[in-house]
């Protein structure tokens, strides 16, 4: 059983494992690159090494150098979190290797389902249904997946097969379209996951994106905690999700969950994984992919179902039987996230860097912020855009959106651009209050200006007001230090009245 | 001091009293009006409502974020007014566009040459930042010129990346 | 039924209602005094007005203002928080009179639990047992109570007729002593509360202070949501409270809960309410008092029970049934709230003032805060000294003592001093976290001192590091500005050279 | 530069050697030490090891507050340890020691009166400030001198209240 944990991440979710593992008594040892000297994580660990300069590939990504502090700190365990090695199964492998428990699944079930062909092969196997799709992918040239498209048929996604989070992701909806949009899609893999394999995948129209959370142990016991709706996205990126879904009843949620349990245990799964299921209008549910690892939204799940997911999947690691059965798994209420991202919602989402100067965040009832940031930190532009996740939990959907309302309103934020703003209008929008969405809302049916229009009068004018009194200020402020200058610039005059004195 | 202040194409004339109250139109209303830990937060008490609202000093126009929604607000006082009307408003188009890089980052491709002619809306750089790849548009029809930068290279937020004739 | 609440009252707990009233849609009215201009519910409420110069007598205790001001926003309710005006029988009558809804109880309950003495006569009528004492108060003088005094027997404590809160309390061993301190809790209590009354009540030695959370609805709906445990005080002041109380078994909850409710019923009570028990070692329990009004501690019964008190109360006023009957309030795990004060504890936990520079909050699962403070605002001598309280949620009392170490771990507030490392070393001590302790802990068997006694070499040997590392870079950065200083004088030497050059 | 640091009466001997490492004893230990947003709170990174303290300067000595304990530390260099060494050591009893007010606040009541032979621990004055009433007490034997405030006066901090002979 281990009792150093080095946590191989960044940012809110190397925060959260740390808290996790703090709270169980287990040492930490954070691992930092050079911008992230004064990052929460590397602050709040008991250990903190440097991996080396900023960009991901020379730190985060680095496993020769993480490997090598493990040794020097004497970490017996190593947690991933999300994004950079954590669903590398040369990683995992290394780690039992080296006789460092790795606090995630298998080796294998990561191979299993890290090659999405791979993966959608064996559930299919396992009796689950899945996006007719470029099954056996990995070696398909340009030629090949063109060839093979009209088969599939159009609208279709080019995806990664590496992928995640909607990186190396496109959406072609013709034949001629789709030769520059593979290689764009292969540029962005590239650089994000260092493969740049690609694989086709109908587009299921008005789908939703939903989402079951799975615990396994390693003694064969598997549950779910219910669902996450994730259907809220830009670009293929979630930016907000909820559980339960809106969409889901009791019925299709046991179905679902089911077939989750069985995917899982297709590939023997072990630890927290989720399962992504698209879902059409006529409640169809297809399997996407399985996320082998902790998941950004994992919170939401934590606050219906009161489980610490982990320290849950701490537990595991350590060897220890799952603490919950399916049974005692109850659903209590709903919660919302909403990603604070590093983005400006006026400016075509464009990324925003700088130092937080000023920040205040909502609290009180009902309130969860994970986040690594704080006022004095700087926002670099070498990793993700997210800042913050903003968790509320109400004993209704309706009063969850509510708290939310209040929540986003009271949050502030100054030094870099935020989406706040787009959180606040999609709250406001009947569309989402009513539940009714799929993956295409945010990019299709929503804007920050269609909702702008709406704007009252008075508010305009509580606007003009406020810009005139600050301009105001300015005018008066810029006056007096002409005047300060003035006066400053006095020694020099006198200096002027010495040299025409004795001239 | 009086100003004139548009919103949305929409004027408002409002004078500056005193310290506690402005007119606008023809109503006399109690300001109280600071900003919040020296940062460009503003908490306003306009005859007992109260406001928090950032306000930003953009190129030309404030923006004012307020409840979840930006204004663009242009501030003039009569001077200016006069001058800009005389002036004939509206930026002279035909004048030089420079494309800025809006953040720092990594340029990952330049769909262009210099010489190309382009249209409003067509990529000129794909900028990689944050882990997503930006595409940076041309704000109008035109010629690109002088292209600063090459792929693969790392740019500081406010570079002049190119420009469009 | 009203749709527009006037908060008479300030800090956290003024910023609490705000976030209630906004999640249920209700507009909301601040009041402020002149040093809480940029106040988090001057800011946060939809209107705000001033009352007037910053101490209390001048701002938040003039009825008076804060009628004009109902009147002139147009708020048909107020809610009055706690302190202040919270527990005034006159307060609540006026509302009445003025067709604004007082979110509280009736004048009539106010009255007949706000003169200590009646409540204990009330309340010993309807078979509830109390503290022996001087029940029929409020006409004493100092020779009446010194001629009672040794029939109820020493230990004894001297409480402030219209008290609350620790304010005009004195605990007497001996006649000898008893005058002096006589003099000074009226002192206290004249200046708190405006009432110099004081009443005499036996000590009951070794006890715990264990309350009930009660609510009732104008329909005869009274129910208790469990208890608080607040025995960790110091100068009969809770610091900490927590729920369930480690003492209490199902059986004795229930007879308690049970009291509790006939306690409040003896006086038609409506609304939120707390009975406040003293519990001695033999398990005996006594009533001590009811407080008229929703408590600081509530968010623990909150986080226990996932009732929203404050909106509840809302509903009660706005004349709705409670939404829950007794059966289903569930307790689930255990809840812990720390009250942050700015107080130095290293210096007998003198209270400090300031501006706050610069302050990172724990956040994270099960991590609750209700604060009025944040960076740039200033904590004045006017007001109580509580800045934040940091509540925490656990499956069991063990994880939640872990969780709410590692939050005060994470807190950080520059500018004042707090007294954040008493509750570490509170979370550190056995006697705590065995549950083992009474209303004289702190007092009588707690030091900082003693802790730091434990202190290890390597602790020290940091501390030193630490220190020498400032002091060197301090000294690095005074030679610096020297150095500059030399530079920037040149100007004046060149004055100089002129000088001589001409003379 | 080397410095003689004392915790707890106990005496730590702290080479700097460069802006990476220091000596203590005869161990050389690599340090990675920041101010976070220049505020006074450090962050320590010893050999990979990380704390993180708020470090206040008191009158004399450092206030060193480190996992919810603070440590009183003096920090000397060789010369400074000398001299101190040479006048002797210790504050001299006897020198008239002058009560300030700890915070601002009201004055309640001052239980004493000039030329008052008083106690160690008695108390000289009452000061009401966050609607607490706090006893400020003598730290010393001596007679009161000079008191410069009345009841129900104002006080600022730091304000001298009165003086101990």
């Amino acid at each position: 059983m281990f009792n150093k944990v080095l946590i191989a991440n960044r940012g809110e979710i190397a925060v959260r494992i740390i808290r996790a593992c703090r709270e169980l008594g287990i040492d930490t040892v954070a691992v930092f690159s050079e911008a992230d000297r004064n990052a929460l994580h590397t602050r709040y660990a008991d250990e903190a090494y440097l991996l080396g300069p900023a960009p991901s590939r020379e730190s985060y990504l680095r496993a020769d150098k993480i490997f090598e502090v493990a040794k020097k700190s004497g970490a017996d365990a190593i947690h991933p979190g999300y994004g950079f090695l954590a669903e590398r199964e040369d990683f995992s492998a290394k780690c039992d290797e080296l006789g460092i428990k790795f606090i995630g699944p298998k080796p294998s079930s990561i191979a299993a389902m890290g090659d999405k062909g791979k993966a959608r092969a064996t559930v299919i196997k396992a009796g689950v249904p899945v996006v007719p799709g470029t099954e056996d992918v990995g070696n398909m040239t340009d030629d090949d997946l063109l060839r093979v498209a009209p088969k599939i048929g159009f609208p279709l996604l080019i995806k990664a097969t590496a992928g995640g989070g909607g990186k190396g992701m496109r959406e072609v909806r013709n034949i001629e379209e789709m030769p520059t949009l593979l290689q764009s899609a292969r540029r962005e893999a590239e650089s994000a996951f260092g493969d740049g394999n690609v694989y086709l995948e109908k587009l299921v129209e008005g789908a939703r994106h939903i989402e079951f959370q799975i615990m396994a142990d390693a003694h064969g016991n598997v549950i779910h905690l219910g669902e996450r709706e994730c259907s809220i996205q830009r670009r293929h990126q979630k930016l907000v999700e909820e559980s339960p879904s809106p969409f889901l009843d009791e019925e299709l949620r046991t179905k679902m969950g089911n077939v989750a349990v069985k995917a899982a245990q297709a590939v023997d799964y072990i630890n927290a994984g989720t399962i992504e299921f698209l879902v059409d209008k006529d409640r169809n549910f297809y399997f996407l992919e399985m996320n082998t690892r902790l998941q950004v939204e994992h919170p939401i799940t934590e606050m219906v179902t009161g489980v610490d997911i982990v320290a849950e999947q701490i537990r595991i690691a350590r060897g220890r039987q799952l603490s919950y059965t399916q049974d005692q798994i109850q659903f209590n209420g709903h919660a919302i996230e909403c990603r604070v991202n590093a983005e400006d919602p006026f400016s075509n989402f464009m990324p925003s860097t700088g130092r937080i100067t000023h920040s205040i965040l909502p609290t009180g009832p009902g309130v969860r912020i994970d986040t690594g940031v704080y006022p004095g930190f700087e926002i670099t532009p070498y990793y993700d855009p997210m800042i913050a996740k903003l968790i509320v939990w109400g004993e209704t959907r309706a009063q969850a959106i509510l708290r939310m309302r209040r929540a986003l309103e009271e949050y502030r934020i100054v030094g870099v651009r935020t989406n706040i703003p787009f959180h606040q209008t999609l709250m406001d929008s009947h569309r989402f209050m009513g539940g009714q969405f799929d993956t295409r809302f945010v990019e299709e049916r929503f804007s920050m200006e269609s909702a702008a229009e709406k704007v009252d009068e008075a508010q305009a004018e509580i606007a003009a007001i406020l810009a005139t009194l600050v301009a105001h200020k300015e005018t008066e402020r810029s006056t007096h230090i002409v005047r300060r200058n003035e006066r400053d610039a006095s020694n020099w005059k006198w200096v002027g009245r010495w040299e025409r004195m004795h001239r | 001091m009086k100003y004139i202040t548009t919103v949305n194409g929409k004027e408002f004339e409002i004078e500056i009293v005193d310290e506690r109250h402005i007119r606008i139109g023809d109503r006399l209303l109690t300001v109280d009006f600071e900003s919040v830990s020296g940062q460009p937060v503003f908490s306003l008490i306009l005859d007992g409502k109260s406001f928090e609202s950032f306000v930003y000093q953009g190129d030309e126009d404030w923006e004012v974020l307020l409840r979840g929604r930006q204004f663009q607000v242009r501030v003039e006082d009569e001077r200016e007014k006069r001058l800009r009307a005389a002036a004939g408003g509206g930026v002279a188009e035909g004048c030089e566009f420079h494309l800025k890089a809006p953040m720092p980052g990594l340029v990952v491709a330049i769909p262009v040459i210099e010489g190309q002619t382009v249209k409003k809306g067509q990529v000129l750089l794909i900028l990689e930042s944050m882990k997503m790849q930006n595409e940076l548009k041309a704000p109008r029809d035109g010629v690109v010129e002088r292209i600063r930068v090459k792929t693969g290279e790392s740019v500081e937020q406010k570079q002049t990346i190119l420009s469009i004739l």
